[in-house]
């Protein structure tokens, strides 16, 4: 790792220190724009995550754009932490999908786990108690041992957190291709329910107001991870490994139940979970959205280890920290909720007039940043796109219908395919009952939960067929939506939205901003057409390892309502005797 | 037969949720002294003889027994009673 | 009859107890949690599932050792009940007041779903509501449900009838099908399947009904004898 | 400071089913020599000095880190350094 002190600003320019850090050139005279100056190591690192596309979506938000957002019933669309519809009687559901697949790679137990764990801060964070987890996987060919172990690491880690925590997982997929040999999808989905009243937003409103750190210290894990999961899984993938970071699930538990307490107190402002590029991305946001600056000094950061730098304590990705706006003189009162439940909380900064990030450390101005630049103004870039070249093979190949002679052999074979096989290995592994309200557990189409005190079911899904994609990929987003739908139709409800897990190969490379351009236009089609707007989402680009690209995977969670417990359909033939109709084409 | 024993260490800065836990618990049953806990893994093999043996231990702990990416291993082999 | 459910840090089949208790058995609870507590006006008390401390070390262990279990071994001494589930049940034998260890499953992954139970001993204060020798099936949830005692612990809980509950397939390896079994006195039982996951038809099964209702009904029964 | 170290293992008689599981894998990854794997836990304690240093861990044991039932303990407390 660069050590900070001996580079200057100078160096960073003239050594272009900047490009190891992930900004390019073009990107690097736009800071010095911005700030009229060059940046110091630490401004440099903040712009570097806060401007990759974890963060800034710089390459799909002219895609995101495209989806449809808005319905009567959506309280809250893309932008916070995860989106909210209603689902009647004051209350509502509140759900997102997340990508941790880079971790994942690298140390599969943890990157799991730590994602799963990611998901269910952003739903509680939005003041709503997480109800459920779904996830989606996509490994290589399970022949061989990396993959094998790729794949029982992951569903360790994701019981291992989930399990712990008291989110019940009910459902998920795994799917298994060749073209995620090196580069598995780890998607993991949290669904929350809230009272309308108790909604929250991750807001540094107030000036004056006091900035509260809560829960872990900060210790030097996945520093950089931000822009690590943007970069390409080089082959020396190995040598990032320091950066994985652990998570604490039982950190996490009590957590949920400190925030769900402090939402009811009138001194807390906003709150928001540090994610992705921790401390820098959850103070910009928070401090950009309420069009206010912030000051932080992080001699006040808890911290896990000796002699941190700034930059160290501002990229660190530590898990389990949650930060919070709170009105001036009444930090006491939310600090003693944190402190029943054996948490930390301490101020750490103050809520500014004056547009800026500004990062404090032994005195000293370390960075000083107008906050608007790192997240809403943000750069964008309009990638080329181009129709890739197999598509075309593809469209012009005869049809072709497979003969099948022995249909009972057939059958068993397709049954013996991992992607087609049962599921239960994986799904056994997880809690899908704790909090008594899971009414049809994995192994049905959708899973359904019951709302407890009411007579309304949830059913959620989550389906996407990736070969369909690659194939056509604005016909297969199509497919995927549909797909999801019916799951959730099948299970008795009506769908009411869904959120997307967007995970691509290099979008520099034009024919995969073409198939990325395209799923997303059939995605959207399928949502206008079916009245299932989208409430929010997640991107993970550059999947690909040896220079070969996974299959595009626009992974899709569907939420829908029952409105009667009565209306809620098992998939599974109940009965001998009864009667089999196929329905459709 | 040897034995040999094997240490398996969280390396430094990675979170020990566990160890945590085990100090914090240890200072409320009245031990304040204790400032730190971190907890690994120990491992007693029961090995046939062999050429090498330093040799293949190190493989087993770098394939399977110790995580590279969070892990630190060192290992003890127990002096050749006879033979 | 009035229920504390010791809330831990790190429970999370808590608020499942409650419910089940609250609003399915329509009996008084409160949730009490762990510290300052005063178990005095409960009659009687249940610890929930969960990974209470995050189920380091050992699950259980450390909230074995909290000031609350001092006041829970009182309760029992005095003979009112004590139930243990899943983590509750590792509590118990981390803190002595129920013999064994809880090790981890045969196959070291954890395991959800639901197990067919034979009811060994309908004697006892949970479980007079079954038949002896009835098949009921209750969801199991852990990574750390196999039972493990001694020869001699093992011939005692046969001797004195403290096996409550056995597996019809043992899934975790726990030694002669154990699932549950209660104290010399029979007041403290510790179980690793979730009867507070079964009250409902909806969810798949009410078989842990029973369990509850003949917990009130004793209850109710001595407390009319000794008033 | 001292550093004390704490082993807890099995007792024989346990059955150990990681590491049997070990021993398995390490037999399929080609190390056949592999005839038994144990695994324990391998605790470090960094604890102030004072008085009845030996003894309080002890009691430690006893009360937290170890469960007689099934486990075995023992410890090695470092030579202080100076003083
Ligand atoms: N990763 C997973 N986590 C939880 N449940 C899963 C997972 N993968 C599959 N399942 C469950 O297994 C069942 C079958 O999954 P899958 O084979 O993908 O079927 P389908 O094609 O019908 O979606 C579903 O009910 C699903 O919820």
């Amino acid at each position: 790792m660069l050590q900070m002190h001996d580079i200057s600003p100078e160096q960073i320019e003239s050594e272009k220190i900047y490009r190891d850090m992930g900004l390019s050139d073009e990107e690097f005279n736009m800071v010095k724009k911005i700030l009229h100056r060059l940046p110091n190591f630490t401004e440099t690192g903040i712009f570097s995550v806060m401007w990759s596309e974890h963060c800034s979506y710089k390459t799909s938000k002219p895609l995101l754009s495209k989806f449809p957002t808005k319905a009567p019933h959506v309280l809250q669309g893309p932008g916070e932490g995860a989106g909210i519809i209603d689902i009647g009687d004051n209350q509502a559901v509140v759900f997102k999908i997340e990508s941790h697949n880079h971790p994942s790679a690298v140390e599969p137990y943890q990157g799991a786990a730590t994602g799963v764990g990611g998901i269910i801060r952003d739903v509680f964070s939005m003041g709503a108690r997480p109800v459920a987890l779904m996830n989606s996987l996509r490994f290589g060919n399970l022949t061989t041992d990396r993959v094998k172990y790729l794949f029982s690491e992951v569903v360790s880690g994701i019981a291992g957190y989930g399990n712990c925590v008291g989110v019940p997982t009910v459902g998920g997929e795994v799917q298994f291709d060749e073209s995620y040999e090196d580069n598995p999808l780890v998607n993991a989905m949290c669904i929350g329910l809230i009272n309308h009243d108790e909604i929250q937003k991750g807001i540094a409103a107030g000036v004056g107001n006091t900035v509260l750190y809560a829960g872990a210290p900060t210790g030097r894990d996945g520093i950089h991870g931000a822009t690590f999961a943007s970069d390409d899984l080089g082959e020396d993938a190995d040598k990032d490994r320091p950066a994985v970071q652990v998570g604490d699930p039982f950190m996490e538990k009590l957590l949920i139940e400190a925030c769900l307490e402090v939402i009811h107190s009138d001194a807390l402002v906003g709150m928001q979970d540090m994610g992705a590029a921790g401390l820098t991305s959850s103070a910009s946001e928070m401090a950009s959205k309420a069009g206010t600056g912030m000051e932080m000094n992080l001699d006040l950061v808890p911290q896990r280890e000796q002699n941190m730098n700034a930059y160290e304590l501002m990229l660190s990705e530590s898990q389990e920290r949650m930060l919070l706006v709170v009105k001036q003189g009444r930090e006491q009162e939310i600090i003693e909720v944190f402190e029943k439940y054996g948490l930390q909380a301490v101020a750490v900064g103050e809520v500014i007039s004056e547009k800026v990030f500004r990062i404090k450390q032994h005195g000293e101005i370390m960075a000083d940043i107008p906050v608007d630049s790192l997240a809403d103004d943000a750069p964008v870039f309009h990638m080329p796109s181009k129709e890739a070249v197999y598509y075309k093979e593809f469209q012009e190949m005869e049809m072709e219908t497979p003969t099948v002679t022995n249909h009972s052999k057939m059958l068993k074979k397709l049954l013996q395919q991992p992607t087609i096989a049962s599921k239960e290995w994986v799904y056994d592994q997880y809690d899908s009952m704790v909090q008594t309200n899971t009414v049809v557990t994995p192994g049905s189409d959708a899973a359904v939960i019951r709302v407890k005190g009411t007579d309304k079911a949830l059913a959620i899904t989550t389906d996407c067929n990736s070969r369909y994609i690659y194939l056509d990929p604005e016909t297969g987003g199509k497919i995927a939506v549909a797909e999801a739908a019916r799951n959730i139709i099948c299970s008795g409800a009506r769908p009411l939205g869904l959120t997307d897990g967007l995970n691509y190969g290099n979008p520099t490379n034009p024919e995969i901003f073409w198939q990325m351009e395209k799923s997303v236009e059939g995605m959207s089609a399928a949502c206008e057409a079916l009245g299932a707007p989208v409430i929010s989402g997640n991107v993970s680009l550059y999947n690909q390892s040896k220079g070969k690209s996974i299959f595009p995977t626009p992974i899709v969670g569907m939420v829908g309502l029952h409105e009667s417990l009565d209306h809620i359909t098992p998939s599974h033939f109940q009965q001998a005797g009864h009667l089999i109709y196929v329905i459709g084409e | 037969m040897r034995k040999v024993t094997v240490f398996i260490t969280l390396k430094q800065g990675v979170l020990d949720p566990q160890g945590k836990a085990i100090q914090e618990s240890l200072n409320s049953l009245g031990y304040k002294e204790i400032q730190e806990a971190r907890v690994g893994k120990y491992i007693e093999l029961q090995v046939e003889e062999g050429p090498e043996l330093e040799a293949r231990v190190k493989g087993m702990c770098d394939k399977l027994l110790a995580n590279p990416v969070i892990e630190d291993y060192r290992f003890d082999v127990e002096e050749a009673v006879r033979s | 009859m009035k229920f504390a459910v010791i809330v831990f840090p790190g429970s999370n089949c808590d608020r499942d107890m409650y419910h089940a208790i609250k609003d399915v058995m329509r009996v008084e609870a409160d949730l009490v949690w762990y510290e300052n507590s005063n178990l005095e006006n409960y009659d009687g008390i249940l610890l929930p599932g969960g990974f209470s401390y995050g189920d380091y070390l050992r699950s259980g262990a450390v909230a074995a050792t909290s000031e609350v279990m001092k006041q829970v071994k009182e309760h029992a001494s005095k003979g009112k009940p004590v139930l243990g589930v899943c983590n509750g049940f590792q509590v118990l034998t981390e803190a002595g007041l129920l013999p064994g260890a809880l090790m981890r499953n045969k196959n070291l992954s954890f395991m959800c779903h639901q197990e067919p139970l034979v009811v060994m001993n309908n004697k006892t204060p949970f479980t007079t509501g079954y038949e002896q020798k009835e098949v009921i099936h209750l969801p199991i949830a852990h990574g750390e449900g196999n039972y493990f005692c001694d020869e001699a612990t093992l011939l005692e809980l046969k001797n004195n009838d403290q096996i409550v509950f056995t597996y019809k397939n043992n899934p975790n390896g726990s030694i002669d099908n154990i699932a549950g079994i209660v104290n010399k006195e029979g007041n403290v039982l510790g179980m690793m399947p979730h009867p507070e996951r079964a009250v409902e038809a909806l969810l798949g099964s009410n078989d842990g009904m029973k369990l509850f209702q003949s917990m009130i009904k004793n209850w109710r029964e001595s407390y009319v004898t000794n008033a």
